[in-house]
């Protein structure tokens, strides 16, 4: 790992270790997440969309670049805060947004509703409602790779405010003394709910906890896919490598609410967190893959345009499906 | 604002009613505390010194870190079992904290606390501990917020010796329990059902405390019982209204205490009705309604017209689907249909 | 070492009979794990290496890691909620983890990841998540455990909806039970009385399996019907012979899986006999005793010929004194006492 | 607090800071614990007492002289290896004794046992059954002291596995961020059951995790009454001063298994484990403290005899002890 694993202040990019394919791929789902999540946040306060919405929107430099780098047998685990790691791991739009949707067609049938979102066969083992409740998971998930040698590793994401639950002590102890495949990537966007994260965490940050266990640890600029890519692509790597596990702290924020409806009047209005709010991984990305020659503006015009389109399609598909059967209320308990 | 005048009843939203009990008590108790995840919001935001953000996430407790400050108004990093054993360990020695588990379902984070060491502790200490804590938490499906965030959990720890446990159906049921649960030297758990916090009644402004342990005959009548928890006593009502239709007349019990239940009421009401049916949300094994089926069906043996009937939620986590999750909760119609013998019998008794 | 014949059943303890399930099952398929504290122990010992240092704090594990390693039997640190979480996300990526919880009492430590996650992931994710996962535990009092070690929670976990809840009584159920459990594609808790483990018993070397959801009617009879759940069946057999000194003929039924229990062996009885009488370990309230309680009395209401009564400890802690202790579980005198009018009844039927 | 804090060796004695009526106490309180427990050891074996049995023998050099420097008001919190916690409050030998014994007399009229022992009436609020159970009720206690500023402080016991729950990093993280007067104290036996700490850690050393609540922390001789008492002492001062919680590891040794009927195979016959665990904290104490003068030989002398027959009496005490009458059986269950 390079040194930017142990240091204090954000790496940043040295050279572009992103394949052109990737980037576009990574710039298509980025535009996904950002255009289903201001399509949700739309439908939601027409009303169409009931229940709790937590939109990942403004930190989608953290989950695509990172699963950029995994296979379908790798495994992720998400949080509440799931639609952008559905995304990146290659979840149907047109599955997600009917799910969020509550219809039979959505990708748990209606069933799981937005904190629910998952896709077994795609790796993506579920949003998860319960703070903190995907880490041990994870190194379930992780030990399995161990056990039956299949090479894949595991991707735990988990936000700042689920640092401080329990399970996250017990999840980097097992995963360490185990050596398993697998890596914490830490989504800090400064809050859990309305209580910022230097409150709520004794250490300044979450990276530096990792040497408590006994593992490497990094912080990065959760804005910058470049960033993101690299470091946690070497914890990646390493997990590959059979090496262990690791703790990366992906700095980023919200662009919206805790959830839909908050306020967010603890946001600052100015000074460094206003100016980090107002950094945009999106546009920030295009311009940097654009002038490195990842792909160009013509592509990325086309990129846009239909990612647009999926979205578009993925309403009408959510919007034209059938509700569930009353007798699915009682299906699917037992196997 | 509203009313002023002592003994007088406003009207008040079902959070506001706690809002207010809590307030209130929070002024003559020192050693009351709130502990939870943003029930202020927003602590270190310098923009919010001494301000809220959010008041609760559902704004129950919105004001108070405004008077009581964050010494007592404390904002917890989401560490429910860290929280939830440092009020157990507070209550021991003295204070009377208030936790609040926002979401039933996030029980199995901070279960030890409860069924570890709190309902135990004066027991294995032979007496010589006292526990006054009351949990806050929320119950019930009707939000859309699926499996995780829906659940009614209230019977698990009601199954746990030491722990009492309320479940409020109305602003005022809700203000008057909670303030009797904050004068309890033992372990109350107070579940409110998260769809009744815009819910309207009257309350008195000044305190008031009702009996915990006491269930509340809101109709009497004299066919049949019907016996709610929660929310389930408007759902009891429009049974009742619909069966009136029939000539029937049904005696409508609101439990209020889910542990200690007030059997010596159900008692009285059997022995005079002969028939009763439960409502209770949860999921119906090892029930709150079939412990109280099973009780009653045992001491009123001869007094039972017909079998005791308990209606639930089926054996199955909370749909997110709006279609399915109305499917879920007990609904006056599913009442009707599930206890169409008995209520058939009846009603056939009445027209003959 | 004892009898090698295929069919032939020896006398295997009931400690011995587990281990031999995970044993046989292990080898055939290895996806299957154990996880827990100290179920090899003394992990990283060098004089020890290879070898365990106690095969489980009670022993029921001995052995294995010699046979399948230490990445099969994997002693875990003291960290039930991150071990049990990752048996739930071994199960759903395609192993069958059987985490060991050393005594039910620690449910409190992870309780999330079968509350939370596994009881619902199947249904949360619309049929698309399979959870192979088998829980054993340990409960009961009757150890001078006292309170934090002795409880009876299975009533607890088979209130949960996706979570099937198993309770063997002697190494024959306990293997057969086991080697189902370790077939099923769903979650099981498979909850040992910690009394039982010296208890001796029958066994056949080779595999078998009972069925999960089905009771066994241990001995017939025609005036009475006792339930039992684990342990209790030695008190119900007990009390059966008891009376049969006044004619009464018992069946006493032995549920074995407590979730879903077996509704139809329950009915038939009772229509048979008109009378039943349910032996629980567990507190009274919301048990699984109450709730088979509440069902029967309302499915055979038109068959009873006395109220049910439900057998249980006391609304209490367990409690250490051994005199006390004796007092808490169920005994053949407290079901002649607790059931005095209903066995009066029968007897005073016979004499007549 | 002095450098030992973050020193990766275990301190040593510099000076002695240990008042000489302190001494005594200490000496005799020492003695109580390792009387108590032999004879507990005795009875156990004899089949006079039932249940589990976790002796503290071997240890007594860690509870004794921090609670040595509490008052009655001061709490601490303690484990299922709770006798010398309790010993060291100051709790009767003849209630506790009875109380193992299951008598009506007992310090929770019988129904608690060896691993329930508590009178909270001197700040001991229980032995605790639950693995890292006590580190939240000791994080609640502190709690207690600031908001009633009663200038009290609580001391909480666990052991190296207990470091491993979830309790331990929410623990910790509160009593950080709220500046609570608490102090932790690891004592850490090597083992937790017949499981090496070293095994179950990631982190080598418990006392190295501090830095992830970012609070003091300290590794100490658990065998050495005065590095213990010193170190401790420090970090009680702290406390008191509203500067704080802090972490300290005691390394010590179990004399005897993890339970009465371990045959303790796990146990290293020769080499450095060893050595260590022949080391008796109580005579290197009291060599020690004649050589400093802090009591002499006479004393030491009389006070072991008089610890001798305090023990004897306590066991004359239970075994003559009526047994609890039935109705205590539901009684106790609420106030
Ligand atoms: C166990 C549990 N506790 C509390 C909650 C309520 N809750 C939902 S999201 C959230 C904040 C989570 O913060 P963080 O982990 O930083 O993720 P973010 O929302 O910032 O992405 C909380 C407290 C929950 N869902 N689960
Ligand atoms: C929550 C919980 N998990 C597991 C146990 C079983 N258990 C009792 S003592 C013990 C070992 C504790 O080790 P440590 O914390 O180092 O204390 P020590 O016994 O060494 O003093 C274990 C695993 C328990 N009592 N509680
Ligand atoms: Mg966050
Ligand atoms: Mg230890």
């Amino acid at each position: 790992m390079t040194s930017a694993m142990t240091d204090n202040v954000p790496a940043t990019a040295t050279g572009c270790a992103i394949p052109p394919e990737s980037a576009k791929r990574i710039y298509a789902r980025m535009n996904d997440i950002r255009n289903f999540e201001n399509k949700v946040r739309e439908c939601f306060a027409k009303g169409e969309i009931p229940g709790f919405v937590h939109l990942y929107a403004g930190e989608e430099a953290v989950a695509v670049p990172i699963c950029e780098q995994l296979t379908d047998s790798d495994q992720i685990t998400s949080t509440h805060r799931g639609h952008g790691h559905c995304v990146a791991k290659g979840c149907e739009l047109n599955g997600m947004m009917a799910e969020i949707y509550g219809r039979a067609t959505g990708l748990c049938k209606g069933k799981g509703g937005s904190m629910h979102i998952a896709d077994v066969s795609k790796g993506m083992l579920g949003a998860n409602g319960m703070v903190g409740g995907g880490l041990p998971l994870a190194v379930g998930a992780a030990l399995r790779n161990r056990n039956l040698k299949t090479g894949d590793i595991t991707v735990c994401f988990f936000g700042d405010g689920a640092a401080n639950e329990g399970t996250f002590h017990e999840s980097l102890n097992l995963a360490s003394i185990w050596k398993l495949p697998v890596v914490f990537v830490c989504e800090n966007n400064g809050f859990g709910e309305a209580t910022p994260q230097r409150y709520a965490s004794a250490s300044p940050t979450i990276a530096e906890r990792a040497s408590a266990y006994n593992m490497p640890g990094a912080q990065v600029d959760g804005k910058s896919v470049v960033d993101v890519y690299t470091t946690v692509g070497e914890a990646i790597e390493r997990a590959r490598n059979g090496e262990g596990p690791s703790l990366i702290e992906c700095h980023t924020y919200r662009m919206y609410g805790h959830f839909e409806g908050d306020e967010q009047t603890y946001k600052a209005k100015e000074g460094d967190e206003k100016a980090f709010a107002d950094k945009d991984c999106i546009p920030l990305f295009k311009e940097y893959a654009v002038k490195h020659g990842l792909f160009s503006q013509h592509d990325a015009d086309e990129i846009e345009e239909a990612s647009i389109e999926r979205v578009e399609e993925a309403l009408r598909f959510a919007q034209e499906s059938p509700l569930p059967s009353a007798d699915s209320l009682f299906e699917d308990v037992f196997s | 604002m509203i009313d002023e005048g002592i003994g007088m009843a406003r009207t008040l939203s079902f959070s506001k009613a706690i809002n207010e009990a809590l307030a209130q008590a929070m002024r003559e108790d020192e050693t009351i505390i709130l502990l939870g995840e943003d029930l202020a919001g927003g602590h270190g935001v310098a923009h919010l010194e001494g301000k809220g953000a959010w008041g609760g996430v559902m704004g129950v407790t919105k004001g108070l870190v405004e008077e009581f400050g964050e010494e007592r108004v404390i904002d917890t990093p989401i560490s429910e079992m860290g929280y939830m054993g440092a009020a157990v360990g507070a209550a021991a020695t003295g204070m009377h904290p208030v936790p609040e588990l926002m979401f039933n379902d996030f029980l199995g984070f901070c279960l030890d606390p409860l069924l570890g060491q709190g309902s135990k502790m004066r027991y294995m200490f032979g007496g010589k501990a006292s526990l006054p804590l009351t949990v806050r938490t929320t119950h019930g499906a009707g939000a859309s917020a699926a499996a995780q965030h829906s659940g009614t959990y209230y019977g698990m720890l009601a199954a746990i010796p030491g722990i009492k446990v309320v479940v409020p159906s109305t602003p005022y049921t809700a203000k008057g329990l909670l303030l009797a649960a904050l004068k309890e030297p033992n372990i109350v758990v107070f579940s409110e059902d998260k769809t009744l916090y815009s819910s309207k009644g009257e309350v008195p402004e000044e305190q008031y405390t009702l009996e915990i342990g006491k269930a509340e005959v809101v109709q009497e009548g004299a066919d049949l019982t019907i016996v709610t928890i929660g929310k389930m006593l408007f759902v009891g009502l429009e049974v009742a209204e619909q069966l009136k239709a029939s000539g029937i007349s049904t005696e409508v019990i609101d439990l209020l205490t889910v542990s200690p239940w007030d059997r010596e009421t159900l008692e009285a009401s059997i022995q005079k009705t002969g028939r009763m049916i439960i409502i209770d949300e949860a999921n119906p094994h090892n029930s709150v309604g079939r412990d109280i089926a099973a009780v009653i069906s045992d001491v009123a043996f001869d007094y039972l017209d017909a079998p005791i009937k308990v209606v639930s939620a089926p054996d199955t986590p909370v749909p997110f689907a709006s279609n399915l999750e109305k499917l879920y909760i007990p609904s006056a119609q599913r009442v009707l249909s599930e206890a169409d013998e008995l209520i058939f019998d009846l009603r056939s008794a009445k027209e003959a």
